[in-house]
């Protein structure tokens, strides 16, 4: 049987205090195993915590935050922000946090802001898009 | 053209599966997932819709690892499969699309 | 490229920001020109109701975010008729007079013939 | 020696209110607030088990702001007494102590 | 002071944190010398679990925490009834064996004696 | 008919996205508006995420994290945020941002890391201990 390659991209809405946060990430590296395509992981509402460099977990617990952005180097997978969600949150890249003129800024490397433009292109292009909720 | 359903909360406390199965047809499927997976205990609410679905070709499944986890590998209902991540990937290849319950 | 993609809003207003951010990704989804519809069943029906007064807890109602619909062209807005009855509300209720009242069976039917579904 | 319980998710998906309602015993409370305002409507799942035990002396209050917001003035069962921020502050001194479920 | 405080966990393993979030208040009542009671119901039944494999999700089992809760002092332990009945389990399932199995009359009861309640 | 004066706690475990947070702060207001004494606000969980000073909410939205504050600097409130919590959360004060060699740190002014101990002396001080969840 021969499996069609497909194009995927994923929405991320749950904190990393959700299991479905860590669902979506195992799913991510499942479609790679496969040999899919992936073409963007797209964190909204509170999926955007997924996306800070300022956590210190537990040594003994998953370090989710780190995971997503090996997933990313490994497979040049685009982490893309919602940037309104992210903003009404605290979360910031340099260039936000100076228009906001706000302390710092806290958005991991290996993460982008954009718009929800980027979660319809992504639809657009893909041949699906898995939501994961909390 | 059929779509894969999941639902990752315990329908001992949420209503998202009993929605659901009530739009659920012909040749869709449903997947368990985190705490989804109690529901597939043979004593949860919706456990007989969930049966009498399967009799009418939907079939259930439930995330291996979640099901370890919970330690309810051996509860759970005859009908339902229980997958491994790289087998939900192949169910979201082989249906059309997928509908998140949260 | 141009895909067919159903946006299904199943949870209530205000109590948290799912029912706010389904409506914003709505609106994303139109402007960029795909083929928007949009299902609300479950407590989502309640994002609806006429008369909402959100600014008694500091929020925005929905009333007027409903009433920005027609100007961004989303027009295939559906119900889902036994979360309305289980309810006790009726199309009376409800700010929209455009909708479509769908029972489960027509909704199968619905997903049927889309691209994609965005699930809020 | 009685407690306030607080409930701030809709019946409609959410059986924490049936929990409640177990729980909850003569000259106890229950305030519903938030989302938790859907359960105050008469048609609510729930909604006959809220006003036997309203029958038995236990008060059922709703928060009037969320009440408002949400467009349900007057949908909601005759029973239920719409109080204030601060009635709510009023009825945890009330009380003796507070159960929130959620 | 010394305060008699009843901590309600409602809520299943793993899903979301607010099960093992629970394990360590109530850990940290008892290191400040607390009157601790722990009450189980609902889906927080499901914790209790004979041998969960946590592992397979990257968390850690809570067959392990609670085989702690001795060294802390915390043997108040209660399961509500009607929870464990509903989910089809019995005591023999569950890895605590220094439980009080107690109906919702009972648990009304044990709520009358409390300072405070901490709810997850 | 004479009101007895009673110290409060609360405990916050609900993110901004939440209606819960909200609901704590008017609850704040209001016991302190009849004249009640506020011992404490405690954030757990994800309520951790209400501490943040990054965050730039739209301007015709209600600023909660900048209300929180307020409630602090007007009534002396201690706003004390689980630290274990934080941490894994990724919000950080300038000491645990050292201590875990991060870029930046980002607990609000008026907010402070603490153990849950801070929350059960809370309820052995208070009259009332009151959970706002999610």
């Amino acid at each position: 049987m021969i499996v069609p390659v497909m194009i995927f991209s994923i929405n991320v809405q749950s904190p990393p205090s959700s299991q479905a946060s860590y669902s979506a990430y195992q799913f991510c590296r499942a479609l790679l195993r496969q040999g899919h395509n992936l073409h963007r992981v797209f964190f909204y509402q509170d999926g955007i915590y997924n996306a800070t460099n300022l956590a210190a977990p537990p040594q003994d617990e998953l370090d989710l935050y780190s995971e997503w952005q090996k997933l990313s180097k490994e497979h040049s997978v685009e982490l893309v922000v919602c940037i309104a969600a992210a903003l009404k949150r605290g979360l910031l890249n340099q260039e936000e946090s100076i228009r906001y003129n706000k302390a710092g800024h806290n958005l991991a490397e290996g993460f982008t802001l954009g718009g929800l433009g980027q979660l319809i292109e992504a639809a657009a292009v893909s041949d699906r898009l898995i939501t994961f909720g909390n | 053209m059929s779509t894969l359903h999941t639902v990752n909360k315990s329908s001992f406390t949420n209503r998202a599966l009993e929605s659901c199965i009530l739009i659920c047809r012909s040749s869709d499927g449903i997947l368990l997932l985190e705490d989804g997976v109690f529901s597939a205990l043979k004593s949860a609410p919706n456990a007989t819709a969930l049966e009498a679905l399967n009799q009418q070709g939907i079939h259930i499944y439930a995330l291996l690892n979640d099901v370890k986890a919970r330690a309810l590998e051996y509860k759970i209902a005859a009908h339902i499969q229980l997958i491994s991540y790289d087998e939900f990937v192949s169910l979201t290849v082989n249906f059309n699309r997928v509908q998140s319950w949260y | 490229m141009h895909k067919k993609i159903l946006l299904i809003s199943r949870h209530a207003p205000y109590g948290n920001s799912i029912a706010k951010d389904a409506f914003d990704a709505a609106l994303a989804t139109a402007i960029y020109d795909q083929d928007l519809s949009m299902l609300f069943m479950d407590d989502g029906i309640f994002q609806l109701l006429r008369d909402q007064q959100a600014q008694e807890i500091s929020q925005k109602s929905f009333t007027s975010m409903l009433s920005a619909l027609p100007f961004y062209d989303i027009d295939k807005l559906y119900i889902h008729q036994e979360s309305l009855e289980q309810r006790g509300l009726t199309i009376e209720n409800l700010i929209v007079d455009n909708a479509t009242i769908v029972n489960s069976a027509q909704i199968s039917n619905l997903l049927n013939h889309q691209d994609h579904i965005l699930s809020f």
